[in-house]
């Protein structure tokens, strides 16, 4: 019964500090990562609810891999766009985000 | 037919317009969409008829049921939702042929993105199919992969305009990305607690205890996000601004309430048994402070598609200022009636300053001189939308805030009613300042020919949007019968 | 639960959130992108534990494999200077306290609601099992995804054709100067090529009936694509047959639900006879359309001779 | 049995030092081409002492096939790595003049 708790509470870790560093990183791609990994805190929440009935229940399981591969689209179109306007634009940050260090 | 055979109409036809839009190419794209969006259309009056005469229906899809399966459920709410993105979709249809034509003749989109503009007919019948889904859909996991097909597509759509749009898009992205994890926590908590995701199931089980409230708090905030309402509106000017102007319609117009009709469905559907008077009031605090925050902006604006996009963040605000006066059964058929007078004003409004844009070249307010007199339909369009949105009888716009004013004061809340007609008051300076310009100045020679389809289209929403003035019965006869 | 087992689990655990931390602070982010990588790696470690096995390839597959790729590959195109980020991330100031504070209270309630979850908590495993005889196939994570909730895999793989078409409406990019490797590169690919098509076969068919399925498939897929790509650099532009190959899954699929309603049925209502090999149909043809949009997410929209040169 | 027992337990332990030892380079090397060194010799050579000592535990022949096969993968994909690592990290040599 501890295995899900575990992985649960290492899940809502992940995802505070990810959700933390998206709120305060300036670089986009950064800004990516950490949406990603608050992601796979959710999924980790998730798949640890799904955990704690025998057999496991398969619905959380579905749920998440429909998130994994909606949040690879997301990331990848995220990637192109901001490889798009660092070439225009020679930065890899927000135009808000570009005045200070 | 049946409303069931409405509803499924309604998911595949667009779905399937936008592959074969894709398979099509280049060539075939536009008339695939055009046809694709003249069905869907049609499709979206039938599926409001349908339930106004036989009342509300539950779909499972697969046949499954809930809480296993997914269910589709259709109320005279979402019916009305599905109804308003019809008939503006249509008329973006219209517009946007015109718009992504082979031949470059508006000086936003350059020409070198011409041979792309074939990929708007995909992208838009993907938003359009993800919104009929959204809005259909009675699985709180199944609304979360609707609003990433509309996030999605939105931000390739915005992209279409290249240069400055795509920083916007970027920004969008991020934040609806981040908006969608907040309401995934959410979706998580609550199945955490009642091992389901049906909304109605969700709304029989629910019980107020602390990890319910943090659940409704994130996904109403995700929302909050998408919806653009103040302070979370940042977002949206550069990204409706900067976007091909059948984009910044369909995104302005009919998007945005996708985010409102979440939190409608949420709190007035599936959560009422939470004592929530005080997020109510919250809510309608930052709506007020977005009518004036968006208005105030809206003042400022140089440029006549920046104004009107600073407009839909004052807009939004009355929307949310439902929430506080929701007991009251006007406000409902009210904030319906005045997000539909807004989708059609505010489309209209876009395809305006599209229609300046490719005669003047620019859209800079202080030189449209002379509109009156070369473009007389886009400025009986500008004026009838600004109507509305002014809240000017008659119009939609202002039997909307008429039904609002008096569920404030049915309430016992006059404050309500004093900042929507401050706010009426507010767009009536920044709409008549953009007005002045355009009636006052003598007209200037030279420049480009009006586009005749976006003109006529724009036309057409115009008079949708004050013919909604005579539409609060039906609307409220429709939303009584879904109310099963 | 044995004692060395409940050791591993925390290790494990508090290996995950110390490389999130750190993947985080660091401020090289090449290195960042590795302890991202290295991060999905230790993840479907966790989902296994967590007896997900599915979750776990399609994570090793997906989310860490495909995802790590594209960061990698962006991090390239952004080129040395690109990669620079000079801010402190995590750094606490008075103006980050405040989301700091709400971000803190939102994991006390988070934890909260895990610590306070009942141990009988059944979820929908249950009604999952006593439905598994009518849905075609044994694995019930295949199961849910491909007919209980049909219509959510059916809209995700909307969502994938949509990543691809907002990639080509972005301007073309410069074409990277990426020349052939050489021949023992080619050798390799010539063997490990078609294995990786047999193992995307093999875990296409074995998804009905262990973990597996479509999406697995087809990242191997992808992943021997994106290998093509590396040793000897293609485009791929959107002519019409990519463009109907990338369709061709979801275009599958809508048919398959339209024509159940033209019989009579409901939208997507696999009858329960011949569930099995309409899943195994639609499997077949996501798996080919998701296995070429994930290649061309990674190749990106660089055309021959139209890359403009960054500034 | 217990003879047995041992001697795959030893090929395990020294099948997880070369991944220490691995890891350990793979940290501390200075530069690419020695980290690959480092990671794919004693990857292989790890992997390879584990699959022994793992086909000494296992029920039929079929297994022991198995694990040859996930061995004979790794060694393909990790040298496959290794060229394309490799190949890459000359080429920047040559564009800008010094390792990256």
């Amino acid at each position: 019964m501890t295995t899900p708790i575990v992985y649960a509470s290492a899940g809502v870790a992940m995802l505070c500090i990810a959700l933390f560093g998206f709120l305060t990183a300036r670089h986009v791609l950064r800004r990516i990562l950490a949406l990603n990994i608050v992601g796979s805190g959710v999924f980790m929440m998730l798949v640890a609810l799904a955990a704690r009935p025998d057999p496991p229940d398969p619905i959380p399981h579905a749920l998440v891999m429909t998130g994994i591969v909606v949040g690879v689209c997301v990331t990848a179109l995220a990637l192109a766009l901001l490889r798009r306007m660092f070439a225009d634009e020679g930065s890899a940050r927000l135009p808000e985000d570009r005045e200070f260090g | 037919m049946t409303t069931a055979a409405w509803m499924e109409a309604l998911l595949a036809a667009p779905l399937a317009g936008a592959v074969i839009a894709l398979i099509s190419g280049r060539r075939a794209a536009a008339l695939v969409g055009v046809v694709t969006a003249f069905a869907t259309a049609a499709a979206s009056i039938a599926l409001a008829f349908a339930v106004s005469r036989s009342g509300v229906l539950r779909y499972a899809v697969g046949g499954w049921g809930r809480p296993l399966g997914i269910d589709l459920y259709v109320d005279g709410l979402a019916a009305v939702m599905v109804a308003i993105t019809g008939v503006v979709g249509a008329c973006i249809s219209v517009c946007a042929a015109g718009y992504f034509a082979p031949k470059p003749t508006h000086a936003d989109l350059p020409s070198d993105k011409h041979d792309r503009a074939w990929l708007y007919w995909p992208l838009w019948l993907m938003l359009w199919g993800g919104m009929n889904a959204l809005y259909l859909s009675a699985d709180l996991f199944n609304i979360y992969v609707t609003q990433e097909l509309i996030g999605l597509s939105g931000i390739g759509l915005i992209a279409l305009a290249g240069g400055s749009a795509i920083s916007a898009a970027l920004r969008y992205l991020l934040l609806a990305l981040a908006g969608s994890l907040l309401y995934i926590v959410g979706v998580e908590l609550l199945y955490a607690g009642y091992a389901t995701l049906d909304l109605q199931q969700l709304r029989d089980r629910i019980d107020a205890n602390p990890s319910t409230f943090a659940a409704a708090a994130l996904m109403t905030a995700g929302l909050l996000a998408k919806s653009a309402l103040f302070p979370l509106h940042f977002w949206l000017p550069p990204a409706h601004g900067h976007a091909p102007v059948p984009v910044s319609a369909a995104l302005s117009a009919l998007v945005i309430k996708t985010g409102f009709y979440l939190v409608v469905r949420l709190w007035l559907h599936v959560l009422p048994g939470l004592a929530w008077a005080h997020l109510a009031t919250l809510l309608g605090v930052l709506g007020a402070a977005a009518v004036f925050w968006g208005g105030v902006q809206a003042l400022m604006q140089e440029r006549l598609k920046m104004m009107v996009a600073y407009s839909t963040v004052a807009q939004v605000g009355y929307l949310f200022m439902l929430f506080p006066v929701a007991s009251v059964p006007e406000a409902l058929p009210g904030a319906l009636l005045l997000a539909a007078s807004h989708a059609a004003a505010k489309a209209a409004l876009f395809m305006c300053a599209g229609s300046v844009l490719a005669v003047y070249g620019h859209d800079r307010i202080r030189s449209i001189n002379g509109i009156g007199t070369r473009m007389p339909l886009t400025a009986v369009a500008f004026a009838l939308s600004g109507i509305s949105l002014i809240g000017l009888p008659p119009s939609g716009g202002f039997a909307g805030k008429w039904l609002l004013i008096s569920a404030a004061f049915a309430a016992g809340a006059w404050w309500w009613a004093a900042i929507i007609v401050l706010g009426g008051l507010l767009s009536a300076v920044y709409l008549l300042r953009a007005l002045a310009f355009a009636f006052l100045e003598p007209p200037i020679a030279g420049f480009g020919r009006a586009p005749w389809g976006m003109e006529a289209t724009s036309l057409v929403l115009a008079f949708i949007a004050v013919g909604l003035n005579f539409a609060a019965r039906p609307l409220s006869e429709l939303l009584n019968a879904g109310a099963g | 639960m044995t004692a060395d087992a409940a050791a591993l689990d925390i290790l494990l655990a508090v290996l995950l959130v110390f490389l999130v931390w750190r993947l985080l602070t660091l401020s090289d982010l090449f290195k960042a992108t590795i302890l991202f990588i290295v991060f999905g790696l230790l993840l479907s470690l966790a989902w296994v534990r967590l007896r997900a096995p599915d979750v776990a390839l399609a994570e090793a597959a997906i989310g860490s494999g495909v995802t790590g790729a594209l960061v990698l590959d962006a991090l390239r195109r952004l080129g040395a200077h690109g990669a620079v980020d000079e801010a402190r991330p995590l750094r606490l100031n008075l103006a980050r306290l405040s989301g700091g504070l709400l971000v803190a209270c939102l994991g006390a309630i988070l934890l909260w609601s895990v610590l306070s979850l009942p141990a009988g908590w059944r979820g929908l495993s249950a009604e999952a099992m006593a439905a598994m005889p009518h849905s075609g196939v044994t694995n019930p994570v295949t199961a849910s995804l491909l007919n209980f909730r049909s219509h959510d895999t059916l809209l995700e793989i909307a969502v994938l054709m949509l990543a691809v078409l907002g990639v080509w409406t972005l301007d073309a990019e410069p074409k990277p100067s990426a020349e052939p490797a050489g021949p023992i590169l080619d050798l390799l690919v010539r063997i490990l090529l078609p294995l990786m098509v047999v193992v995307a076969g093999y875990l296409l068919w074995a998804g009905g009936h262990a973990p597996g399925g479509a999406f697995q498939g087809a990242a191997v897929l992808a992943a021997g694509g994106i290998l093509l790509h590396l040793a000897r650099p293609f485009y791929l532009g959107n002519h019409v047959i990519i463009r109907l190959v990338i369709g061709f899954g979801f275009a599958v699929f809508l048919a398959i639900g339209v024509m159940l309603v033209v019989g009579g049925g409901r939208f997507l209502e696999f009858p329960s006879r011949h569930a099995g090999t309409l899943i195994l149909v639609v499997e077949a043809a996501a798996t080919i359309s998701i296995a070429l949009i994930l290649l061309a997410l990674f190749v990106g929209n660089v055309r021959e001779g139209a890359g403009r040169d960054a500034p | 049995m217990a003879v047995l027992d041992w001697l795959s337990m030893a090929l395990v332990g020294a099948g997880t030092l070369f991944f220490i030892a691995g890891s350990i380079g793979l940290l501390r090397l200075p530069d690419v081409m020695t980290r690959l060194h480092a990671l794919t010799k004693a990857d292989n050579v790890g992997l390879g002492l584990i699959v022994l000592g793992l086909s000494l535990q296992t029920s039929g022949p079929m297994e022991v096939v198995r694990l040859l096969l996930v061995w004979a993968l790794a060694l393909l994909t990790s040298s496959c790595a290794c060229y394309l690592v490799a190949h890459a990290t000359l080429q920047a040599r040559r564009e800008t003049g010094h390792d990256s």
